[in-house]
């Protein structure tokens, strides 16, 4: 996969349309049942070769990627907060997104993998679903601190029980219990269509990210300096542990896509409702609007150069 | 003009409060509306724009929703002062209300 | 305040009158308010609580419609009471009216 | 296809979220498209085959399944009334519902037949058509008697020319004039992703049959109890049924799944219009939130054996 | 009845202008509306029937919106007369108001 | 392909059910989203055919289809003005309509032609989309004049920028970069499954066009015949350019169908909005309720003879 890859041929078409204005949208419907598709056929893959795997294999990178999340917004928020001179509650909110993942970026990663006939371990849907919620914790907590009036309840049941984990987990639920056999008769759908679905998607996220331009135009320059470098930053650190944790070079790749990606969904939600004073068009147009492209047209390909690189077959 | 009252049998005044806000808060704003004594409400999906910019249904942090509810002076009252206390301040929100006939008064 | 017909030349009061029932009774609704002598209505999609329960649109049967019909006074009585009669005992239905202004009164 | 089949276990992860009250939600669009696919795909399957087939044998089935349709009603009604003290029009609707059938439980028929190599009397999907309609009348006429209140000539086009009704026999008149070759074009769509679709379906299923279970609560043990032992006798009824029309194994099987499933679409429907004095929700949980579940889970393996044991090869 | 101005502090009386029409007019309409002086807008999508037959959302030419804006009186006049003049000879439209109590008048 | 084609038979259930009153429907997101992978789908198979093409090759075939595009609709409005006793703005637009094309009826002739394999000129999706434009301006110029009112720059963003366009043009772009092997991974969805989406979207097209029957017997006699005749004047017309093009039979057919189809989404969003004196029930009417059905069901296979007898091959 180059960047004339059709899947990324798509995204740019998106861009384009959308900054040129065009009508051009899908039905949200159908944006939503793209996004579901996507994330059973990560899951369901991912519980299939989860089905090979030795459990105990899965506790060191669980507790370490665990630890990333809630390492990574820590030191988001003090460069926002000190150097970008943005509100608490801002820089707390866009940190907390920079610390989750987007599975829209890590889709277009499995496919460039694949394109590339570079296996990854198997638990990394596993790694998207662990990143999703640290991040959160720490951003409600630099916001407002161990706050009473927070519903930790409501919102751990929010999040845990969102769109997103529930179809990843059981996805892969799915997947280790059916095996590679049982899973055949579904393929046509989950496995020969994924890129197509995935050109589709990423037709659309194009349109999006387009749309969030104007707002950053309003915002200004450090919030894009912000969605390149800390994601750089991050996919450093991201791979580095990947490393340490003894993963191929497809895993240590990954490990810095899921770091350097942004959520756009999950954080967004639980953001809106426990840190209300936190302006929403702010990390939304950093993360869709300046993260996510450039981790679809630079990023990817740069994260394998890198994990290349770490396992000492660079090039 | 026709007196109100003859209109029907059984008509009454109540009061119509209609809050277009984000759709982020439907569970917290609902939750609010059946505390404060409402006996319904009804909720359609919007888009718009406001003091807080274009809200469209495109991208689904950004949508709308429109609630209204049938009830008395008092709740309503009591609708519109914890709305306002609670999230004018930080969320896309607007509510207004109006004086309507219902047929059967003892629903709201 | 501006007294009302000052705002436009040809402005009139009529009933504006606003149901919200189950979408199975679309059909049947749609015929009768013609049958009464309205010249028109309007329809959204809606979803709700009431005394019959939540009615969201995730299960068609337990789907919501908000219908308006702008009409005058009569036609709105004649409205509420074959309604009432005929739908209240059995259908989850709300129905209110208030005065409105409108610009065209000879279409309504 | 066992209690693991990937199908199968999209319908529990559906339930299972839905319990946990999981916001995971197909977009009604997605819903609606996935089940106009099954309907077609049902009915051109059975239309190719039906091309090979003589029409004189289709009388005999056509005329004992429908008459299949008003009894079983007839027999629900009594033990509604009298054992469930439920009222005449609250009893006469849920009586139709479990005169009629549920496609979706038929789709998964099939599917489960086809994974064990089964085949069955082509006309099939022709008695699931044959079925939503006896069951209807009679349900009127139990709670309201010949009424002339009853506008039955809209009626009847409102049920004859329903989704369900328009796309089976279409797909079936398009299966039977194109015939297999000339439906392969249209095959990747119709036919291989078929499992797939019906997996999504299943999983929306689920979540749908979840959120009928705080009615049930309300409503109680005895329509628990009707909802899975009314099926097992109606199981008994259809398969006895087709093994005196001389029905392969497969066909007696799919009788007894068809009798054995309830309506939650057309019916339901129906009734709203014609006997609004009965409660919709005791039908709907009964017929969604116990048969359906019960059968998908249960019944269909059951039924499978049971036509075996039928036919003297029972194992 | 309670005297309107007690229900909240800072309650005031505004318009809420309705207008039903054609979703092809969608863009046009708003960019009147925001120039002659209104501070937002909500839409949610419709189906109905009027004079010009009946428009349903099947077919994306024959679709209607439901717009509502909430505006000072003169503002009101200056959108009802404006689109009295430009829309009504040629397309599907209606237009109606009424008086709606507001809680935070200054954004109106 | 005869009429007996599977496609063929789902616009004809459609168009029947739709006759009858079925309640059947597609949803609108369904509806939509078919619409844009058969955009899509014959955007990129035309790409990938165009980078075989040298461009020069190009000049002429856009030149004067688009001067074909200008003159039809100039034919058109006096025989709607003065034969047909239309008021201006309704001549005009009418005209208007049918100087345009339908992308649905094109894409029917894709799968007509690829069942007959018989070959097309690979930039056939370009002649649409160049033949989507002059109508609308020469329908606005006969309509008003070249009035200062009308919003040029407005109007042709909207028309250029369209669906449709950004559609067909960003997918021959996306085939024509990626080619062939770069498509690869995505043809699952976009050729695999085109001729059943072709389907599907064929049945919608068929309720839509059964729904128009009734403002056609108001508006009578008159527009039914234009609505035959003046096809097959325009497939006389771009046959015959076709051929002074030196098309090959598969491009003469294209070209006579593009010039026989009539808009139904493009040109009636914009005669609406910069004629709105115009009744658009007229033109919709005609377009979709006599044109459509006439050139799926009579049109094409004809258009296919005639092709074949400018081509001295005629059979
Ligand atoms: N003047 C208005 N008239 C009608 N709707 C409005 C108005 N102002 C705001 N809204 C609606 O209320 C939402 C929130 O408003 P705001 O808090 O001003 O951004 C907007 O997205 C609109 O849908
Ligand atoms: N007090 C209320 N305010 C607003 N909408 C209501 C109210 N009560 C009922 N509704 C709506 O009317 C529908 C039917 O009401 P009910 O017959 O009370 O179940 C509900 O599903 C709601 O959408
Ligand atoms: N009397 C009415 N009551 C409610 N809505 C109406 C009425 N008349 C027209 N409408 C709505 O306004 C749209 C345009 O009306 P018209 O211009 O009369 O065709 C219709 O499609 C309806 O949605
Ligand atoms: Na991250
Ligand atoms: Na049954
Ligand atoms: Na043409």
């Amino acid at each position: 996969m180059t960047p004339l890859d059709p899947i990324v041929l798509f995204f740019i078409l998106g861009l384009i349309a959308g900054v040129l204005r065009s009508e051009l949208r899908l039905p949200p419907a159908i944006y939503e049942g793209l996004t579901v598709l996507l994330l059973i056929s990560i899951g369901l893959k991912g519980g299939i070769e989860l089905a090979k795997q030795p459990f105990a294999e899965l506790v060191g990178p669980v507790f370490s990627v665990m630890l990333m999340g809630f390492l990574l917004p820590l030191v988001a928020y003090p460069v926002l907060r000190y150097l970008g001179h943005f509100k608490r509650p801002d820089a707390a909110s866009i940190a907390a997104h920079y610390g989750s993942v987007s599975v829209g970026t890590f889709a277009v990663a499995v496919a460039y993998l694949a394109s590339h006939d570079i296996s990854f371990e198997s638990y990394m849907p596993l790694m998207v679903v662990i990143l999703e919620v640290p991040a959160i914790l720490v951003g409600i907590i630099m916001a407002r601190g161990i706050s009473r009036e927070t519903r930790w309840g409501k919102l751990s049941h929010e999040v845990l029980l969102g769109k997103g984990v529930v179809l990843l987990v059981g996805g892969m639920l799915i997947g280790w219990v059916a095996g590679p056999v049982g899973v055949e008769p579904i393929a046509p759908l989950f496995f020969d269509l994924f890129k197509a679905i995935l050109a589709l998607f990423l037709l659309e996220m194009g349109l999006i990210a387009a749309s969030q331009i104007s707002s950053l135009r309003r915002y200004g320059l450090f919030l894009v300096g912000f969605g390149i470098l800390f994601p750089l930053f991050s996919a450093v650190v991201g791979g580095w542990l990947g490393l340490m944790l003894g993963m191929s070079t497809g895993g240590v790749m990954m490990l810095a896509t899921l770091a350097a990606s942004g959520s756009y969904i999950a954080v967004p939600a639980a953001m809106r409702l426990t840190v209300p004073e936190a302006n929403p068009t702010l990390s939304i147009s950093a993360s869709l609007g300046v993260t996510f492209p450039f981790n679809i047209l630079v990023g990817i390909p740069l994260y394998l150069q890198f994990a290349k690189l770490l396992h000492g077959s660079g090039g | 003009m026709v007196p109100e009252d003859d209109i029907i049998m059984s008509t009454d005044t109540r009061k119509l409060v209609t809050i277009i806000t984000e759709s982020a808060l439907e569970h917290n704003l609902l939750d609010d509306i059946e505390r404060l004594g409402a006996h319904g409400y009804t909720i359609t999906n919007a888009r718009g724009k406001g003091h807080r910019g274009v809200r469209d249904a495109d991208w689904s942090t950004s949508s709308n929703i429109r609630v209204e509810v049938v009830c008395d002076a008092a709740v309503a009252k009591a609708i519109a002062g914890h709305f306002r206390e609670h999230y004018y301040a930080n969320y896309a929100m607007i509510l207004f209300m109006c004086d309507v006939d219902v047929v059967r008064p003892e629903k709201f």
